[in-house]
């Protein structure tokens, strides 16, 4: 056992830091979920691909570095301690591309990854639908078979970016006969083309995080399946239980979380010590818990690049994180006292946002309940 | 002895329910959340000839001269419609003024009563003011004790809050604006918000907990309804719980306060923290239960979350409040119990 | 509304403190569940009985004082504040009596009643059996009818009071063609009889806190069947959702508790300050939820006479006060430190013992999984 | 770079499972705590023979010399085994004389491996001492540093515990008796031992889950094993989770320490707090999937249970370690993490 940083990693470490510390823009972009702030987040993206940041796990040829996990999650710490953007891209170079790696064709990584990787190409998500939220499988819009591709007609929901984004990835049920995990398809195609209606949704701050799009008729060339046709639920999970799991939401965004809700307990120390004392044990329990998911996530990418199978980490992981995120962010908004709530443009509202944001955590990406099960089930054994 | 309200205050509250799901709804609500002002057109005047804004002030100047215990069901009722206007307020500033008398209370009272003057307050360990551009008259507790400045003399800086449907401002005044008000308790009065407070949260978690029922009762997941799951049972169970066991605390907390009792601060401090706590935990079940469609803005929840987020972080955040308990229980003696 | 103490209950509630004061033991008593321990608190109880405070609540005929539930509360406040002994008779004088005062012939009463206020007779009950646990209405125990009464045969478990106790009351299934609620009777019979084999069960403190009871062909006469042949779910039941749901688990012994709590806090505070504000939080919280156990007991007191039907409350009062009765006694063994587990004739063990039966709370009496179900489906509607 | 254990400390973990599952299973166990001294007749003869005392002492004094971070692995079995004997203690102790060095190593360390003395370690802030009436050797941490003084110069009085697996006595002795041991890191260490008991208890929260789900797949009630229910599978799967996530911060803990890092303090009660409130969740949640035969004596689970309330209350408790956590991360700095 050896928790000494590699000379490589730390050098890369090094690397990033130096290049954040002086790109990184010292006032914060407006909020992605706006027309402004997308574009602008786009811009920096632009910027990350170009001094080849944006996309490190990559293979040099679609722009990355070919890094390892051990330097993913020291850019990552580095990345959110610097006070980096979040990623607009997220959705395609963490949740897609994966998949893309794995089951993609070469035409596909050609064509699709380089836009990605310069956020150019910005993907939204297209899995749930009205009546399919935490059933995913009970997933009814349909891609019907013609000639050279298909013709997709239905609703997707909860699409994450949806609102902005110019492409749209998902699940489709292309054969009408078949039920649940069986006859579905993974389709990419783009959203700005006739019959697709995008309908932003306004979220818990106002702002439209994600949309509802509509799906009348669509031609989505053959060359658009990803994966083979009718084996859409199997490529979509196969990343769900391996890497992806590490990489949804990555330590060094909680622990720069953390590290930052000690010195608002800091500084309300130094103003309020009654305050400060009585959140004191949040605070601590916060931070701990921040490190506790750092040491996990390592350990997991360490035994992945053993080559041990990662398995229902992915569940327990979200369960953490997703309660660690809220558990943070409520801890600061009780340091804050009467300004919680003070929202836009106030120097408080990162904290406010965050919370926002937080909350979205035990729904999204299966809902806490449902990782409790697939725990229970998948990990303890215990019977359906 | 009762614990529960006396019916006549529970009738009255029912018509207050009444008036608010008619005039105040969630459309009603949503309108006053975008609109310049963050208040309902016209709502004000009604709870004025309903008897809402003088509920508690003496009759000499108009009112009905109920106790604070009499008006809990209404101010639950005000909370349950997460109604934007200052009735608290009112409520806190009507009692200082009552109980200093004189000209000051002759002048504003009657004025306040029929809704054709409005006052706020700021009586909390923040400064930050509520219907501060629509008041006429501020009753704040600064260094020389409480002190009742008309706006003209009011300066404010207007902050954005989350909570649209309850504006939020600093002020500013010459420190020798306006008028002291001779012996007013500004301790008593920030008891008064504080379970007037507490008991629009649990009004506040009724309500929440109510949508989430519903929601549950309706929303089909794996074939059945997600209320039938016991994951989802057991997460409303224990939140209609903890909403239970605020209540009585909450009313114990007004009786403790209008009987003036030793234990009051105490009394009232555990009634906003256990309120707080209770609607707390009703908006994070309240949201997990509806997930997506919960997390929009177009779903009314959010209005009902983010007032629960105001007034479980404003007039003594939770923490505080808990510590006040603390400073009485532990460091003090455990004083007779009511 | 108005919370001041009527001036009769305050007199009772003077005069209980003031009987109390002269008459509670100075040393404690052995645990009731060793055979002298259960000697002692019967001596004990027959000397509430002869001053007439073992029973406030039942009429004069039978040795009570008639006093109405505010009384009771008071009292119940005054006994635990003064440190008196826990009840040996309590199976017997807070659950089974109500239903013997409701549904019992006048020959019941007479029989039964008065021995077990002076505690000469000690009740055990009969409800879980092995199979039957959280799924009452499974039971198996057959009551076979013969002439003049009842063959009893089959197996209890979990009988609290059973190692010691001179009579059982229960549910046995006297119609062998029923299932579920149906077919049960609710027979009374005494232990030390033919055919009745009691094997004392070690609890977690390592007493015989409770016993499995082995029923073999035991002789029940009609006259010890309680309410109807066959009405037995119904008699059980019609108790519990009443005020036995209010009489469980006063809000006296909590407020005690959590009042002892913030004793051993100061004295904890007193010597190490450090210690004490770690586990400050807890502890106020500990007392404030005593507090509102007692409003909330008392608000439902206070409308049971104003003849309001009781519900539901008791699900919520059960859940309420045994994770109250928990929290309270793992927030003492964080204040005694390196303390906490010393047992028996330490002067601690008061807390560890506390603790020990306090975890039985959530277990007991319907598990807390139960009274959730009860709770969403009886209370919110959900569905089954 | 690893977080796990290397193989070969696995594989000798595994070893010592079966050793313990054969020699100090249940009915052993049940035994120990039964009879006259609390430990299992002949097995510290045979943890000396497998290496087990000896693990992390030098070569030269007759052991293994690896260190803390090899020894985790075993020390989650002697965990998950409820062991009676003073492993811990050994490795304190021991750790302890043989960075001393002299003649007080010579003439100890080797009798100790070989199982021929028994020591035990007084370096919390309380003055508990285990394994006391069985000791020839007590390494006690007092006012002048640290002490080593034979059994013969040792007053002790023997308390009863709850959890008569690990008995308890405090003790006394002339201030001048025994030796000092010179340059002895007493801080340095308690956190040896706060990560040695931190590993023991995520092997003892993984036993009492593990006779959980056992018994939640067999038992039936309402016509289902009850690990069917959502409520049993969510209690035991928060449970599972919490442990996942504290074996890691042991780990930590344990390279932290053996390297000498600036935050091993902080990192040792982060540790311990931790692994103790997985191991305290577990316990809480094992008695509530098992119910009633849980709480019997006759059952198992009771020796797990109170092991866990004896290693989560002594070598600081709970609160006691979060505050050392807080103290470092809240009022120091947070220094660099490995």
């Amino acid at each position: 056992m050896d928790l000494t940083e590699p000379a490589e990693v730390a050098a890369f470490r090094l690397e990033a830091r130096e290049w954040l510390a002086a790109n990184v823009p010292t006032t914060p972009l407006p909020s992605l979920d706006t027309a402004d702030g997308f574009a602008a987040h786009r811009d920096w993206e632009a910027r990350m691909y170009d001094a080849r940041w944006a996309v490190v796990t990559w293979p040099e040829e679609y722009g990355g570095r070919a890094a390892g996990l051990l330097e993913w999650l020291a850019f990552e710490e580095e990345y959110w301690a610097a006070g980096a953007p979040v990623r607009v891209s997220q959705n395609g170079i963490f949740l897609l591309a994966p998949t893309i790696f794995e089951f993609g064709t070469q035409e596909q990584k050609d064509r699709l990854l380089p836009p990605m990787a310069r956020a150019e190409e910005v993907w939204a998500q297209g899995w749930s639908e009205p009546g399919s939220g935490s059933d995913l499988a009970s997933l009814r819009s349909k891609a019907e078979k013609v000639d050279g591709g298909w013709r997709v007609s239905g609703q997707k929901t909860w699409s994450t970016r949806g609102a902005f984004a110019d492409w749209m990835f998902g699940l489709f049920r292309s054969d009408p006969e078949s039920s649940r995990h069986h006859g579905l398809t993974y389709l990419l195609f783009p959203l700005k083309q006739d019959g697709v209606t995008v309908r932003p949704i306004r979220q818990l701050d106002g702002e439209p995080g994600f949309a509802e799009v509509f799906l009348d008729d669509v031609f989505v060339p053959d060359a658009m399946v990803l994966g083979g046709v009718g084996e859409g639920w199997k490529v979509a999970m196969s990343t769900t239980t391996s890497e992806r799991g590490l990489t949804l939401r990555s330590p060094g965004r909680f622990m720069a979380s953390a590290n930052r809700l000690v010195d608002l307990y800091r500084s309300t120390a130094a103003t309020d010590s009654v305050a400060a004392t009585a959140v004191r044990a949040d605070v601590v329990q916060a931070w701990m818990d921040a490190d506790a998911y750092r040491l996990y996530v390592l350990d997991t990418a360490l035994r992945a690049l053993d080559g041990e199978p990662i398995g229902a980490e992915s569940s327990a992981n979200k369960l953490f994180w997703s309660e660690l995120d809220i558990a943070i962010h409520e801890t600061a908004l009780a340091l804050l006292g009467d300004r919680a709530t003070l929202d836009l443009d106030e120097p408080s509202a990162q904290w406010l946002d965050g919370y926002q944001f937080a909350l979205a955590g035990p729904i999204y990406a299966g809902t806490n309940e449902v990782q409790r099960n697939v725990i229970a089930e998948r990990v303890l054994g215990l019977p359906r | 002895m009762r614990v529960l309200p006396d019916p006549d205050a529970l009738d009255f509250a029912d018509s207050v329910r009444d008036l608010l799901s008619d005039a105040a709804g969630s459309t009603a609500l949503r309108g006053a959340w975008d609109n310049e002002n963050g208040l309902i057109p016209g709502l004000w005047k009604q709870l004025a000839e309903v008897g809402v804004l003088g509920l508690t002030v003496p009759e000499e100047y108009g009112g009905s001269g109920a106790d604070l215990t009499s008006a809990l069901p209404v101010l639950v009722e005000t909370g349950r419609a997460a109604t934007p206007e200052p009735v608290v307020e009112t409520l806190v500033g009507t009692a200082v003024l009552a109980a200093a008398g004189g000209e000051l209370a002759a002048h504003w009272l009657p004025r306040v009563v029929t809704g054709d003057a409005v006052l706020t307050v700021a009586f909390g360990p923040g400064q930050l003011v509520t219907a501060a551009p629509w008041a006429d008259l501020f009753v704040v507790r600064d260094a020389a004790g409480v002190r009742a400045v008309p706006a003209v003399d009011v300066a404010r800086i207007d902050h954005n809050s989350v909570d649209t449907g309850r504006r939020l401002a600093e002020i500013s005044y010459d420190p020798t604006a306006g008028t002291v008000v001779d012996g007013a308790d500004a301790e008593s009065a920030f008891d008064l918000g504080a379970v007037a407070i507490a008991a629009q949260l649990t009004g506040l978690a009724d309500a929440m907990l109510e949508m989430a029922v519903e929601y549950a009762k309706t929303r089909e997941q794996f074939g059945a309804p997600i209320g039938s799951f016991q994951a989802i049972k057991h997460h409303l169970a224990t939140a209609y719980v903890a909403n239970s066991f605020a209540r009585p605390v909450v009313a114990r907390g007004a009786f403790s306060v209008a009987s003036g009792w030793s234990t009051r601060r105490r009394d009232a401090s555990h009634a906003k923290y256990a309120a707080g706590q209770a609607a707390r935990r009703a908006a994070r079940t309240a949201l997990q239960v509806h997930a997506g469609i919960g997390y929009t803005f177009e779903h009314d929840l959010h209005m009902w979350m983010k007032r629960t987020w105001s007034l479980t972080s404003q007039w003594g955040g939770q923490a505080w409040h808990r510590e006040r308990v603390a400073a009485a229980v532990l460091d003090g003696s455990v004083e007779g119990q009511g």
